[in-house]
């Protein structure tokens, strides 16, 4: 491994300053989950690493209806503050199964965001609920919706000196409710064959779906919106027939390749299943958000 | 839970019962010294340089600039390596051609696999050795990569080795891909066929596996002025490697040197040669101990997973459902160098059974990818995944009942082996009882959730092990305790079940038997830690020195009650002058007199085990309940049925039968080489890898069937490996019960049920 | 891109150590697990994937269990780290500690202290788990010997114990 | 008189014949009579560069066991042999040092 510096600024100046100044050759570092792992195996040298979890902007976990998660918050802060979980329990079912506990002591929703792995368990659910990345950068602060936030396999639109300070994620409306579940050949600790995220708001007849909105990963470059299978919901009764619907749609936005996790027609089965379950788990959450 | 058949009049104190291992507490508290952990004074960091080629000429290497780089000691490359010349030797782990062990650990002109080491350096710490790596030139010319039985045996193939003779059917063949091809027959299985009312024939693929040892190979090595070579490394045969690297290195084998480090897991894939020969020149160049530890991805790499490869088997049976005939064709993909356990895949693959004709076919292949090593009685998993489950299919269509179907055609005491050998008294029947006793065999699958399928299977296995040759040595202390030296690295509880059956034989508690695993110049010659022979047969060369022991101090006691020592005897740790039965003292007093009758007590047992007494045979019962729609499979239910012969320690025993079922259900359901065209293997870490988590598993009942073995005076059987060999088909059975179809290949993966289901729908077999 | 061209220089580190005061040097780049082995000396702490698969260099940071292989040596300055060698009283075993011994949870043990280290903080927390709970717990820990039976049969055993 | 089964490569030497009754003391006396009867067969069975061991990657079975004295290995009047492949590919035998030599699968 090349051999770098550990810079652990106070501020958010201070780290943008520092980022600045190495450009590519330095990263920001929070849980350290995937970047050590990326240095070690030789993808890329970097010369700074700049540990943001001494930045406060970066640390805190503000509940204040809408939820504001900074970027180095890790995953354990997320499902065991008892207020996030009962409001946010979509973000939960990511939260609570990346890696396994040890990993989750030190992982955190924005290092999973900012890896921009198209199987990243943590991305799906912040884009179903319609989450915002805070950047701040030299030119000060910018507002990305998590959807548009990753471009291509590991790649995002930070650019130099730019650092990824908070996921903001809105207030659920009333009748609104989210699931998250993935396809792991094992329990734990795998990597996701396919993931799908699903979020619904029900109308005023509790029965009938005002919005919803679908999200898939590991079936495409990046995780992905599945806009048509999000448009389709809007205005459909909440029914297993509209749930298989919808998972028949999302299927066709996958782009899904196969590797050694899975077959692609495995993967486009596990898009219709799992768009399938989780429109049900989050009408059941929906339900009891009324 | 054990169930005895024919219990031996023996009693026993200590074996049978389950004390804390001696080595215990040292490994609780983090203070046990495994490979990695040692220190030594200017100890340096060794890290190698691997071919990122499956298959490539290596035209030129340049370590000069890594070599002068800040805080590098040595480098060398295959032109440093001792120049070896082709002959064919014994190599402890196999018979082979000198010339491959030396290129093996370092290519030489050539790299015959991804991972295959080029060049290594040696510097004052791992990262200054791992960027000085960057340093080194080489010129490769990548050559087509052979990493199919297909590409390997086509006529027109690539050749990996110029100069390899195959053996086929005693013919010498040259250019070949194909090592070796045997054939063993008895009677005439065509007319067995065609005479049969019912025959089924199948072919089953089997993926590469790893052995999956949680710690990595570390060696440290360092050359001395004087030429004495001392190598401290995470080993099951210290001995072996002694000799090996005397082999490789052209050095006398008694300036060598093996300390035995505590072994981090082994399953077989510890036994070779890796960086003990690299750390050595680099400590001969450098002046200066070197410490290599590989990196996960290079375990996967370089190191030997058990092999992959292509079953055809064939049953044919009358119409009571007992078997006539059989047939198989066994190819296993023995990576870059010949030798993949095919004999012993030969002896294993219809064990279980009386088979009155058969034929076996089998041959050894290389490919471009890392040389297979022993994983868990070597080859034979992979044959009885296709024996079992081609039982099980034809059970399926006779109408049989799988367990009246061992039960009918089980091997018994008297049944010829299918490549020859008589079996003595066995527990293959009393295995299958036990399962057909358990509370799981009666249990009813019951009903699953969420339209999930569950089914239910059946499958036997067997693993011979064997015997060789241990040195245990005992020494009395003057307090009663006695030391019990030995060479066998512990890998699971050994020193305990070695130091018990000594304790037995002097009626002592087993922790006052002090059990110690010492280097190579501390003991007598030790085969490995492996063939399931360690509690066996090193078990009866500590019984030898007990015997010794106790001969010794009848003497001493003669002398103090003046009388013969034939009037001295010993029972129950009491010595007694049977003409004077007062006159009697227990071990640990005589023990107290032994430096006034003569001196010290110490004795070494020497053994030459024949054989393993028969084997070790298994019958494991599994259920499962798939998701049909994701391909999911759980493991509900396990009991693992296994003959011990006689447990010295019940608990390790249990542990076996559990670890063993754990490593085939990972076998069966995930893992494998998933490798690219060119010989790159894309999941080279645990993470894709996906060994079973402590959450894929349920807890594994294990009885333990014991039917003596006449081989052993305890009778006690070696029963490490055979474990691991009933799950794949257990599993796969129990899938195809679930979902109605077969999957003939290994993982038995979610894409994989996934494919077959999409295939039963459309009314196609997979097979 | 330009690499640094100035030696990138070792930094102190100053944590409280299985409850001792402790400071040491480690380069910036070092994982704590190495810092741990190579730079303070205990090796208890084993590498068994160094890319935070198996476990086995589970450590407790301020009191949460995290794999010492992907955390600095650097970033546990003015923190709290407890390894394996400090689960044991003085002269005596930690509950979970003497549960795996009797309960043989162990086969080649190298996995065994990041198990231990694990399963302690789990009971900390839920002194009562049920099999389940100990399995998804500890499944960040791979034992490639047991097959888990006995391991989670020890920690059940240390948990009724206490 | 031992019976010696032969294996496929040795019944080139035998005109196919699969086992043939034969005396001998020892393996290695035994081995010396069926190269009497077969003649070259003992050079696919003898080490040629020690006359006291099997030739490398050779195993005997005698009476169901491996042997571990190669061709010094006692035999009774109706023993049974088998020369069959040593297990290779790290099977668990050692056959480097003398007195090795057997088969353990």
């Amino acid at each position: 491994m090349h051999p770098f510096t550990y810079v652990a600024p106070r501020t958010l100046d201070e780290a943008v300053a520092v980022l600045e100044q190495h450009g590519e050759r330095a990263r920001p570092f929070a849980g350290g989950t995937d970047v050590l792992v990326q240095l070690r195996g030789g993808r890329f040298d970097l010369d700074a690493i700049v540990d943001l979890k001494g930045v406060p902007e970066a640390t805190t976990l503000d509940l204040n209806g809408s939820l504001r998660i900074g970027a180095a918050v890790p995953c354990y802060r997320i499902y065991e503050d008892s207020a996030v979980a009962a409001a946010f329990p979509g973000l939960i079912d990511a939260a609570s199964l990346i890696g396994g506990i040890q990993i989750q002591s030190r992982a955190s929703l924005g290092g999973n965001l900012c890896n921009a792995s198209p199987s990243a368990d943590g991305i799906c659910p912040l884009i179903v609920h319609s989450t915002v990345a805070v950047v701040q950068g030299p030119q000060g602060e910018r507002r990305v919706p998590v959807e548009e936030f990753c471009t291509a396999p590991g790649a995002n639109v930070l650019g130099r000196g730019e650092l990824l300070v908070a996921l903001e994620v809105p207030a659920p409306d009333k009748g609104f409710g989210a699931a998250y579940q993935r396809f792991i050949p094992r329990n734990e600790m795998d990597i996701a064959v396919a993931g799908v995220a699903s979020a619904l708001t029900l109308g005023e007849d509790g029965a009938t779906i005002a919005s919803g909105r679908i999200a898939l990963a590991a079936v495409g470059p990046t995780p992905l919106f599945a806009a048509k299978a999000s448009a389709f919901l809007a205005g459909k009764p909440a029914t297993p027939e509209t749930f298989a619907e919808a998972g028949e749609i999302a299927s066709t936005e996958a782009t899904p390749i196969g590797d050694m996790r899975g077959t692609a027609e495995h993967r486009i089965e596990l898009v219709k299943v799992l768009t399938r379950r989780t429109l049900a788990i989050a009408l059941g959450r929906a339900q009891s958000n009324r | 839970m054990t169930t005895t058949a024919d219990r031996p009049a023996q009693e026993f104190k200590v074996v049978g019962s389950r004390p804390i291992r001696h080595d215990g507490v040292d490994k609780v508290l983090g203070r046990a010294q495994y490979g990695a952990d040692l220190k030594l004074p200017g100890l340096i960091h060794g890290a190698v340089l691997r071919s990122p080629y499956a298959h490539a000429v290596i035209k030129k290497v340049d370590v000069s600039r890594a070599e002068a780089a800040p805080g590098v000691f040595a480098a060398i490359s295959g032109d440093d390596m001792p120049v070896t010349a082709p002959k064919m030797v014994d190599m402890v782990e196999e018979v082979t051609n000198l010339k491959w062990s030396s290129q093996r650990v370092m290519a030489h002109g050539k790299a015959v696999y991804r991972g295959h080491p080029v060049a290594a350096v040696a510097a004052v710490d791992q990262n200054t050795a791992l960027e000085a790596l960057k340093l080194i030139e080489v010129e490769y010319e990548p050559l087509q990569a052979v990493i199919s039985l297909e590409d390997a045996m086509k006529p027109d193939a690539v050749i990996i080795h110029d100069d390899l003779v195959g053996d086929h059917l005693g013919e010498k063949v040259s250019p070949t891909n194909v090592a070796e091809h045997t054939r063993t027959e008895f009677g005439d299985p065509e007319a067995a066929f065609a005479e049969a009312a019912h025959v089924l024939e199948r072919t089953y693929t089997i993926a590469r596996a790893h052995q999956g040892y949680i710690e990595p190979h570390s060696s440290t090595a360092f050359w001395s002025p004087d030429d004495k070579l001392t190598v401290w490394t995470t080993t099951q045969a210290p001995f072996g490697v002694r000799s090996n690297v005397a082999t490789v290195l052209k050095l006398p084998l008694s300036d060598v040197r093996v300390v035995p480090m505590e072994i981090g897991g082994g399953f077989g894939g510890k036994i070779g040669l890796y960086m003990e020969p690299l750390a050595a020149m680099l400590s001969r160049k450098s002046g200066r101990p070197v410490k290599m530890t590989m990196d996960r991805k290079s375990v996967f790499d370089a190191t030997g997973p058990g092999p992959g490869g292509q079953v055809t088997a064939k049953i044919g049976v009358d119409k009571d459902g007992k078997i006539v005939a059989a047939t198989a064709d066994i190819r296993y993909m023995a990576g870059a160098y010949p030798g993949s356990s095919i004999s012993a895949a030969t002896a294993g693959i219809f064990a279980c059974y009386k088979v009155p004709n058969v034929r076996i076919d089998a041959y050894d292949v290389v490919i471009n990818m890392s040389k297979t090593a022993a994983y868990r009685a070597p080859g034979t998993p992979q044959a009885t995944f296709a024996s079992e489950s081609l039982i099980s299919e034809l059970c399926e269509q006779i109408g049989m009942d799988p367990m009246e179907f061992h039960l009918l055609n089980a091997a018994e005491e008297g049944t010829r082996r299918p490549d020859g050998p008589v079996f003595p008294r066995i527990g293959n029947v009393a295995c299958m009882e036990a399962i057909k006793g358990s509370d799981h065999f009666k249990s009813d699958l019951g009903e699953s959730s969420d339209g999930k399928l569950r089914g239910r299977g059946l499958a036997t296995g067997y693993w011979n092990g064997g015997g060789n040759r241990s040195s245990v040595t005992i020494s009395v202390n003057d307090d009663g305790v006695v030391s019990l030296v030995e060479g066998n690295p512990d890998i699971g509880g050994t020193r305990t079940t070695i130091a018990m059956q000594a304790a037995e034989v002097f009626g002592l508690p087993a922790h006052d038997v002090h059990p110690t695993v010492v280097d190579t110049d501390s003991v007598g010659y030790n085969d490995l830690t492996a063939g399931s022979r360690t509690t066996y047969a090193s078990g009866q060369a500590a019984i030898e020195a007990a015997k010794q022991v106790v001969e010794e101090i009848k003497k001493r006691m003669a002398m103090i009650w003046e009388t013969e020592p034939e009037n001295v005897e010993f029972e129950d740790s009491v010595f007694q002058n049977k003409v004077a039965p007062d006159q009697r003292l227990t071990f640990k007093e005589a023990a107290g007199k032994l430096g006034q009758t003569g001196g010290p007590v110490s004795k070494t047992g020497t053994v030459n085990v024949r054989g393993s007494g028969g084997g070790s045979f298994a019958a494991h019962l599994v259920d499962v309940e798939v998701d049909p729609e994701t391909g999911k499979v759980q493991i509900l239910r396990y009991t693992a049925a296994q003959d011990a012969g006689k447990a010295v320690h019940p608990s390790y025993v249990e542990g076996q039968f559990q670890g063993g079922a754990a490593q085939g259900i990972g076998w069966a359901l995930n893992e494998e080489y998933y490798t690219s065209p060119d010989g790159v293997m894309q999941n080279s870490s645990f993470l894709d890898y996906r060994m079973p988590t402590a959450l894929d598993l349920p807890m594994i009942d294990a009885i333990v069937v014991e039917v003596p073995n006449t081989n052993h005076p305890f009778g006690v059987r070696g029963i490490g490996e055979t474990s691991i060999v009933p799950p794949a088909p257990a599993v796969g059975n129990a899938i195809a019960d679930a979902i109605g179809t077969r999957l003939y290949q290994t993982p038995m993966n979610p894409s994989r049920i996934m494919e077959a289901l999409a295939n039963k729908r459309n009314g196609q077999n997979g097979h | 891109m330009t690499q640094q061209e100035t030696p990138v220089r070792k930094v102190p580190v100053a944590c409280t150590l299985n409850g001792q005061e402790t400071e040491f040097l480690a380069a910036p780049y070092q994982s704590l697990l190495e810092a741990l082995r190579e730079v303070v000396g205990l090796t208890g702490t084993k590498e068994g994937c160094n890319d935070g698969n198996c476990g086995a260099c589970t450590v407790s940071l301020d009191g949460r269990i995290v794999d010492s292989c992907l955390v600095l040596a650097a970033e546990v300055d003015g923190k709290s780290v407890d390894t394996i060698e400090g689960m044991a009283p003085p002269h005596g075993l930690h509950p979970l500690q003497q549960a795996f011994l009797e309960e043989a949870a162990l086969q080649c043990g190298i996995c065994t202290p990041g198990f231990l280290v694990a399963a302690r903080a789990l009971l900390e927390r839920e002194p009562h788990p049920d099999e389940h709970r100990i399995r998804l717990w500890l499944a960040g820990n791979l034992c490639r010997c047991t097959g888990y039976d006995k391991i989670v049969r020890a920690v059940q055993s240390a948990a009724d114990k206490t | 008189m031992a019976t010696v089964f032969l294996s496929i490569p040795l019944r080139r030497y035998t005109s196919g014949e699969s086992s043939a009754e034969v005396p001998g003391a020892t393996l290695r006396a035994l081995v010396r009579n069926l190269n009497e009867r077969y003649p070259g067969i003992a050079e696919s069975l003898v080490n040629p560069e020690d006359a006291d061991r099997l030739m490398p990657g050779l195993a005997a079975i005698v009476d169901g066991e491996p042997t571990n004295m190669g061709l010094l290995t006692p035999l009774d009047a109706d023993s049974e042999v088998h020369f069959i492949p040593a297990i290779s590919g790290g099977a668990a035998v050692s056959n480097s040092e003398p007195g090795g030599g057997e088969r353990c699968a």
